[in-house]
């Protein structure tokens, strides 16, 4: 009985070594997707940054651009 | 014959508290693994819009790049 | 069979060898899963600069498009 039950415990324990090495690899995969994901972000950061100072330039260049407008309409108006 | 039996005893409950664990682990794994495929996807849309914020802003550019900007240039 | 003190303690050792094994996984896991967390806010953040930006870029194209382009074009 004894003899069975350690066998038994003999395939339980290469059971849960198999899994064990199968999560170590998965943990590994999703270390490597995160730091993937790591640079991928301080990318999309940078753009988003650049972006927002072009969308800042044009707004200005609207705005200086309606004011100047108005000038012209009252140097035409004189 | 006892003392045996004592051992075989600890091992299945070593066994068996390792098996609960393992099997936490990869509930946790799988769990971690759904947040990070969607995670994934949400940079995908991220670098899309931000493709499209571009297209926007091109002709936004070329557009107010031909506006008369400073005054002195309508004097002269 | 269990004569032998080395086979018991060797048993013993594999046992425990995955119990730390699984101690250590555990550990990966929990930097993993604060990694992810850090990750998710900070793609939070890009998506929300990324609305803002949407806001204001429809109305400066709706804007632009009205500006006198064509007066500036007559004018050079």
């Amino acid at each position: 009985d004894l003899n069975n039950r350690l066998q038994l415990q003999e395939a339980e324990t290469a059971i849960q070594q198999s899994r064990l090495e199968m999560i170590t690899q998965e943990i590994a995969s999703l270390q490597h997707r995160q730091s993937d994901m790591v640079a991928k972000i301080e990318k999309y950061k940078r753009r988003q940054l650049e972006l927002g100072h072009r969308v800042l330039k044009v707004m200005a260049k609207q705005e200086i651009s309606r004011k100047a407008g108005f000038a012209i309409q009252g140097e035409e108006e004189q | 014959f006892l003392e045996q039996a004592t051992l075989v005893n600890a091992w299945d409950r070593l066994l068996m508290d390792n098996g609960e664990k393992i099997s936490q682990l990869n509930g946790d794994m799988e769990r971690v693994k759904i947040d990070q495929q969607r995670l994934e996807q949400e940079l995908d849309f991220v670098l899309s819009q931000q493709l499209e914020q571009e297209e926007m802003l091109r002709p936004l550019e070329a557009a107010v790049e031909q506006l008369p900007v400073a005054s002195h240039q309508q004097h002269a």
